[in-house]
């Protein structure tokens, strides 16, 4: 494979990072610091899409800050098709996010904005830096930095409830990635003598045995608590007390993904999966993930608060991609990437909905929504085929996703998994169509909304109807996603 | 609390005791310490490299002269200290109750002054002699300085610490202990400046008319001379301050 | 300079102290620019001598110009500093510490001890020059005199604050007491058996006689260890610790806190490596009960453990500190016995890195003091937008205590926990872990406190000791305090991406020691 | 009556010195006064000073002053020196600087137990805490 040694990585990492000093210095002057953050997110995307060809044509771009930060291990980012696909998945929703925040804050009338938008530019530079890490140390570098980005915006109304939400949040997000990753990843180091790089195809491999392995897993799967695995799971629902658009990038697209991101790459980058399938170790982790699958799509169906459910669900979701890369499987893995950014369009959608449904309508329970499709029909259109997208239904790209996961699952021959896969499906639509029937199918004297509501701000009901549409093209365009899949898994080239 | 206190001292106790068996005799001439390569050169060599009779001086003020530079620091480091710490400096400093006025019978007894006014010139003339024959006898700038010291404090215990202080100000101590360890890490400078080491005083022999030997020999009663300096300001200085708590007013 | 750096920096600071005596007394306003230039000038001979010593791997100077015997191979006769790259950094953190918290000094010394402010510098300094000898010496006797000019210097800047300050100063000075003495005692002990003072004179007579076995040197090393333990507070001989810094005045704690356990540390490491050597220090001993490294290392586990639980249930910030730091003196006591070679550069680079996160954090709550006039953690209502940038700074320090990356405390854990795991000493491993955790809950109540505005929080009033900090409270954070904050801030972050370089300059000066791997 | 013989009497200083450390360390740690602790500590010292100088202690031996007739400089200089003639002055030497130590260590506690009076009227230790219980502390 060809390298290239650029700095745009490094740059496309810093572009949001930088646009915090004209955020802060122009707060005073709220369409200024807007147009920072565009141009910031515009100046990402550019820099994303330029490294996209090289990346596509099978070369890798590097480029290292330190030599040695601790012997052996680089601090380095390098570019390849695994963190190509969530970078893009990221850059492009943090655009469209920033609209919707900007219709939501202003919408919603919340108080520090300038922090708030500086807090994430700084959370989207932390993903970026997960995304490109090219070892385990530089990864666990910038997953610290996000916990602790993402804190300030969590706790954003610095209520009494955001403190008991931002208190769960770093306890279970810190303790597990201090009390677990770090000692794991120190062992690690230890054993292979010194390397902690990705490239090589799994620098454990070879170098400990099975009982070490699955010890280390474990450690691995729990101890990057931003994936959600049960028993570590609790953190995220606790998280929906920050505002809408915090929710929708950070708890469904960048922190949740940057944990099973960091689990794939335990799976790929470290063990890698030849040697994993030596050892009969991985299925204790399938299964770990498979009941994390269907017990938190049981408790979304008990959610009456909407960003809840939304928040289990997701939960369940992100268990299938630790799932589907646990499997070992060519599919799986594909699977498991592909569900990054199937699920980051369906889920990035079904949260701007909820925050448009509270900036318009100022709910939060479902059992407020009857009728609500009638005073607010595009977003719930939206949210309908998000809904699709995130059971798995055509013509959604979640089908995609969903049909390499379950293939996988055949290829590896785990049938017992193969229902897990099913039931989930069946839970998923069990506790996202009612919302639909009964926003858009009942009895107009049912209907709790008076004719004066109006939808969400144009800023608001804009990105969620972009992203809405991104799902469908997913379904219809899903080549792009295919190849950098590839990449990693070494098929189809 | 006294349980553990009691055990503690009796565990140290048993582990000195234990090692003790371990010593060389008392007073053996071949134990490591007396008949060892450095307590033989000391011994030995000290007439050829210092033309210092008294080793004891000799090891104090030359060999290991660095350490009594600072050990008069320590000394130094003593009186700052009282006086950082307990020096009242009559602003009632800090919600303390002010010190306690110290009850002066109104007339110092008649033979007490009489005897002291005798005793003290002789004292410190004696001080002197210590001071200026330390090389050739017991003796050396730490012992001197110690009696000029004691006769400060005479004066202060015949006449008041404030009639003492009349002699010696709270000012000129200060003065006088800086000046005894500017004088001591002066020669070394001066050494320094010279182009050698640190307090190696061969190399006086260039500004003073002796040989580099010699040199060593005269250099120490410099370095003494400070000691003696810094030694009886800050002796007079922690009795004044501790008779007085802090205040330099009064006296016992 | 060149040749006479490594003098420089003990007489910068004590000529400074005499500069003062003379002229500081009459004219105040000359104590602190005198203290600032014999501190600089003093960091840029310590610079300098570094400079040397990494080109010519240690950088050895004779005072008095007395040579070794038998043209320079035998015994040494008189003093000799002696400089390699362990003793080089530890000089650097004094150097560059103490200037900092010099600048740092400018408002609050005036503040705290109005009256006699040219006696508090010259103390200051004498101190800095009692720590700065202890590190470059080489004469285990010399020592002892820097050792106590360091303390006699340390118990009256403790003293002169408030009555609560004196009164711990008192008890400092008892327990000091003991230890120095002990270490006096352990040195005699070794001099009975060896007749020599010179730090490798020693080690070589112990090694050509053979003495290692013999019970002298066992109790001399027992009582030395004892004695440098009761000084840096290794945890059941720590009580003296937290009164002493946080009674003490602002910029008492701050100069002290990062700098005395440290120096303590390396003065145990020097004793360990120099002294007694390697083999002596990790061998298991016949007839021992215990392997005696295990011993010390499950001691200091006990220490973390405890400094952390200790430091949890505080509600005064400086208080919570001084556990904090008895608690990462155990990091850096049960690396050094580790028995590996990570596991002794994971302790020097931590003396280093802990230096600088103590002086970030006491530096931060120095200004927090000046500011609201109390430390306590209830207190601290809505401090992250009174004063944005020092709880910045406050944070910087906090993430490196608890370790998170890329300050420099992450990478002193990591090569710590890397040298338990190698060691097996999974008590240690785990100590480090637990400790690690405590600090995160332990600073993220703080940050909550700190983020969160007074009617979330449901503080309770605070209460305070009324003279045991200034009432008076500054409107704005004066420069001369913010800056020397955020140097010590950048620097942690400094100190964590160049970590390798620290490391592998430690790596050079303990090249010359075989270690062996460790037994069991 | 071998053990007196032969780690007694040839080292009767040593145990001196020993009981008398361990009666200024007691002293110092279990005293309640805290003057009598600062009494405690100057024994503690002065059973150091005695350790070091039984130390350089030789049988039949001066005091380490070369007698004038050995100088290089005098008329009959250059008489050999009889090493065992001498005391062995390190010990001497390095316990000048403990003395001073001693007397500097004592002074400035003895000024601090002075401030401790001044503040809380009394010298014994569990008056003073139970005084600062009384005190808002941490």
């Amino acid at each position: 494979m060809e390298t290239i040694t650029s700095p745009i990585p490094l740059f496309a990492c810093l572009a949001s990072l930088l646009a915090v000093i004209p955020i802060v210095a122009f707060g005073k002057n709220p369409n200024l610091r807007e147009s920072f953050t565009f141009s910031a997110g515009f100046a990402k995307l550019t820099l994303v899409l330029l490294m996209l060809p090289w990346v596509l044509d099978g070369k890798i771009v590097e480029f290292t800050f330190v030599d040695e930060i601790v012997k052996g291990v680089p601090l380095q980012f390098r570019v390849d098709g695994l963190g190509m696909l969530f970078t893009l998945v990221a850059s492009t929703l943090w655009i469209l996010t920033s609209l919707y925040a900007i219709g939501y804050m202003r919408g919603a009338h919340e108080g520090s904005q300038t922090r708030f938008f500086a807090f994430f530019a700084v959370s989207l530079s932390a993903t970026l830096g997960v995304a490109f890490a090219a070892n385990l140390l530089t990864m666990y570098l910038f997953y610290e930095m996000l916990s602790l980005a993402t804190f300030p915006l969590v706790t954003h109304h610095q209520d009494r409830e955001a403190r008991t939400g931002g208190r769960t949040y770093l306890t279970y997000l810190l303790s597990t990635s201090i009390g677990f990753v770090l000692p794991a990843m120190i062992y690690c180091y230890w054993k292979s003598g010194g390397n902690m790089d990705f490239s090589t195809g799994g620098f454990l491999a070879e170098k400990v045995g099975p009982t070490e392995s699955l010890v280390l897993l474990l450690l691995f799967v729990f101890g990057f608590a931003k994936s959600g695995v049960m028993p570590f799971h609790s953190w995220l629902p606790n998280a929906m007390v920050a505002p809408t658009p915090v929710s929708a990038l950070l708890h469904a697209v960048a922190v949740v993904k940057v944990g099973v991101f960091c689990i794939i790459r335990v799976f790929t980058g470290v063990f890698g999966t030849d040697f994993l399938k030596t050892m009969d170790v991985a299925v204790v982790i399938s299964w770990i993930a498979g009941f994390t699958v269907i017990v938190s799509s049981l408790i979304a169906l008990t959610q009456d608060n909407l960003k809840r459910r939304l928040a289990f669900s997701t939960i369940g979701q992100l268990s299938y991609i630790v799932l589907g890369v646990s499997l070992l499987s060519t599919f799986g893995v594909t699977g498991s990437i592909l569900h990054i950014a199937m699920h980051a369009c369906g889920k990035i959608t079904l949260f701007f909905c909820a925050g448009a449904i509270y900036v318009a309508a100022h709910k939060k329970y479902i059992s407020e929504l009857v009728g609500i499709g009638r005073v607010m029909p595009v977003t719930m259109s939206a949210f309908f085929i998000g809904s699709l997208s995130v059971i798995g239904l055509p013509v959604t790209g979640g089908l995609i996703s969903k049909f390499y996961l379950v293939m996988g699952t055949m290829q590896a021959g785990h049938m017992g998994l193969l229902a897990v896969f099913l039931v989930s499906s069946i839970l998923n639509a069990a506790y996202f169509l009612p919302i639909v029937y009964k926003a858009f199918l009942c009895r107009p004297e049912e209907s709790q909304f008076e004719p004066g509501i109006k939808e969400a701000p144009l800023a608001c009901v804009v990105p969620l109807c972009i992203t809405s549409i991104m799902s469908v093209l997913l379904f219809f365009f899903p080549g792009i996603l295919l190849d950098l899949a590839s990449l990693i898994t070494g098929v189809g080239n | 609390m006294k349980g553990l206190a009691l055990f503690a001292v009796a565990f140290t106790g048993a582990l000195l005791l234990y090692a003790t068996g371990d010593f060389p005799d008392w007073g053996s001439l071949d134990s490591p310490a007396n008949g060892g390569e450095l307590s033989t050169h000391y011994i030995k060599e000290v007439r050829k490299e210092t033309e210092v009779p008294n080793i004891v001086t000799a090891v104090l003020a030359d060999y290991r002269g660095f350490d009594t530079m600072f050990e008069t620091v320590v000394v130094f480091v003593a009186g700052i200290a009282i006086i950082a710490v307990l020096r009242d400096f009559g602003n009632g400093s800090r919600g303390y109750p002010p010190a306690l006025a110290n009850n002066l019978p109104e007339e110092p007894d008649l033979i007490v002054t009489q005897t002291c006014n005798l005793v003290i010139p002789v004292l410190q003339i004696f001080a002197l002699y210590v001071l200026a024959h330390g090389h050739h006898s017991p003796g050396g700038g730490f012992q001197g300085g110690v009696m000029l010291g004691a006769s400060y404090i005479l004066i202060a215990l015949a006449n008041g610490v404030e009639a003492a202080m009349k002699i010696l100000s709270e000012r000129k101590i200060l003065l006088m202990a800086a000046t005894g360890i500017l004088i001591y890490s002066g020669t070394g400078l001066v050494c320094l400046l010279l182009g050698e080491n640190f307090l190696d005083y061969h190399v006086l022999s260039r500004i003073l008319p002796t040989d580099p030997i010699m040199a060593r020999s005269h250099a120490m009663l410099f370095v003494e001379t400070g000691v003696a300096f810094t030694v009886t300001a800050v002796m007079f200085s922690i009795y004044a301050n501790l008779a007085t708590r802090g205040t330099l007013k009064g006296g016992l | 300079m060149g040749e006479q750096a490594p003098i420089v920096i003990v007489l910068a600071p004590l000529f400074g102290a005499l500069l003062i005596a003379f002229v500081g007394i009459r004219f105040k306003a000359l104590c602190l620019p005198v203290t600032l230039g014999a501190l600089s000038l003093s960091l840029a001979a310590t610079v300098e001598t570094f400079r040397t010593v990494l080109a010519r791997g240690e950088f050895v100077y004779l005072l008095g110009g007395w040579k070794r015997l038998q043209e320079g191979d035998g015994i040494s006769i008189g003093i000799e500093y002696r400089v390699d790259t362990i003793s080089g950094l530890v000089l650097l953190v004094i150097a560059a510490v103490s200037l900092l918290v010099a600048i740092y000094s400018r408002t609050r010394v005036v503040a705290d001890t109005p009256d006699r402010v040219p006696y508090y510098y010259m103390l200051y300094l004498l101190l800095v020059a009692g720590l700065a000898g202890m590190t470059i010496t080489n004469d285990a006797f010399n020592l002892y005199v820097l050792l106590e000019i360091s303390s006699l210097t340390s118990y009256a800047l403790i003293a002169v604050g408030s009555r609560r300050a004196v009164l711990s100063a008192f008890n400092y000075v008892i327990m000091g007491t003991i230890g120095a003495s002990f270490y006096l005692l352990g040195i005699g002990y070794l001099y009975i058996k060896t007749g020599v003072l010179n730090m490798q004179d020693i080690h070589a007579v112990i090694i050509a006689n053979d003495l290692a076995e013999s019970p002298s040197i066992r109790v001399a090393s027992v009582l030395i260890l004892m004695g440098v333990w009761i000084k840096m507070a290794f945890f059941p001989l720590h009580a003296w610790l937290p009164n002493a810094y946080s009674y003490s005045p602002t910029t008492t704690g701050a100069l002290m806190a990062p700098l005395v356990t440290k120096v303590m540390i390396y003065i145990m490491i020097r004793m360990m490596v120099t002294v007694f050597g390697l083999d002596y220090s990790f061998r298991a001993t016949p007839g021992m009960p215990l392997h005696w490294s295990n011993l010390v290392v499950t001691l200091s586990s006990i220490a973390i453990v405890a400094g952390s639980v200790m430091a949890l249930s505080r509600r005064d910030l400086k208080k919570m500190l001084t556990y904090i730091i008895i608690a990462e003196v155990g990091y850096m006591v049960g690396g050094a016995w580790l028995a590996n070679e990570k596991g002794m550069t994971g302790a020097v680079y931590h003396i280093v890195s802990d230096a600088f996160m103590t002086l970030c954090l006491f530096l931060a709550v120095g200004v927090i003091i000046a500011r609201t006039g109390q430390s306590r953690i209830e207190g601290m209502n809505g401090l992250f937008k009174k004063m944005p940038l020092t709880m910045a700074a406050f944070t910087i320090g906090a993430l490196s205590m608890i370790g998170l990356p890329p300050t420099c405390g992450f990478f002193s854990k990591w090569y710590l926990v890397g040298a338990g795991i190698e060691a097996g000493q999974w008590h240690y491993v785990g100590a480090l872990l637990f400790s690690s955790l405590m600090n995160a809950v332990i600073f993220f109540r703080i940050f909550e406190m700190a983020y969160f505005p007074k009617e979330v929080n449901e503080a309770e009033p605070a209460c305070f000791d009324p003279d045991a900090h200034p009432l008076e409270t500054l409107e704005k954070t004066p420069s001369s305090m913010a800056i020397p904050l955020w140097i010590s801030a950048v620097t942690l972050i400094v100190l964590g991406v160049f970590n390798y370089t620290i490391v592998q300059w430690i790596a050079s000066a303990l090249q010359s020691l075989n270690f062996f791997p460790a037994a069991g | 009556m071998e053990f007196f013989e032969q780690l007694i009497i040839p080292k009767f200083n040593y145990w001196i010195y020993v009981i008398l450390m361990m009666i200024g360390m007691r002293a110092m740690i279990a005293k309640n006064n805290l003057v009598k602790k600062l009494i405690g500590m100057a024994i503690f010292q002065t059973a150091i000073i005695l350790f070091y100088v039984s130390i350089g202690v030789k049988e039949g031996a001066n005091i380490p002053i070369l007698d004038h007739h050995m100088m290089p400089g005098e008329i009959h200089g250059g008489d050999p020196v009889v090493v065992a003639e001498f005391a062995n002055p390190l010990p001497h030497v390095l316990m000048l600087t403990a003395i001073v130590v001693g007397v500097a260590t004592l002074g400035l506690a003895l000024a601090m137990s002075q401030k401790i009076y001044r503040a809380y009227g009394t010298l014994e230790e569990d008056d003073i805490l139970s005084q600062i219980k009384l005190e808002p502390n941490d």
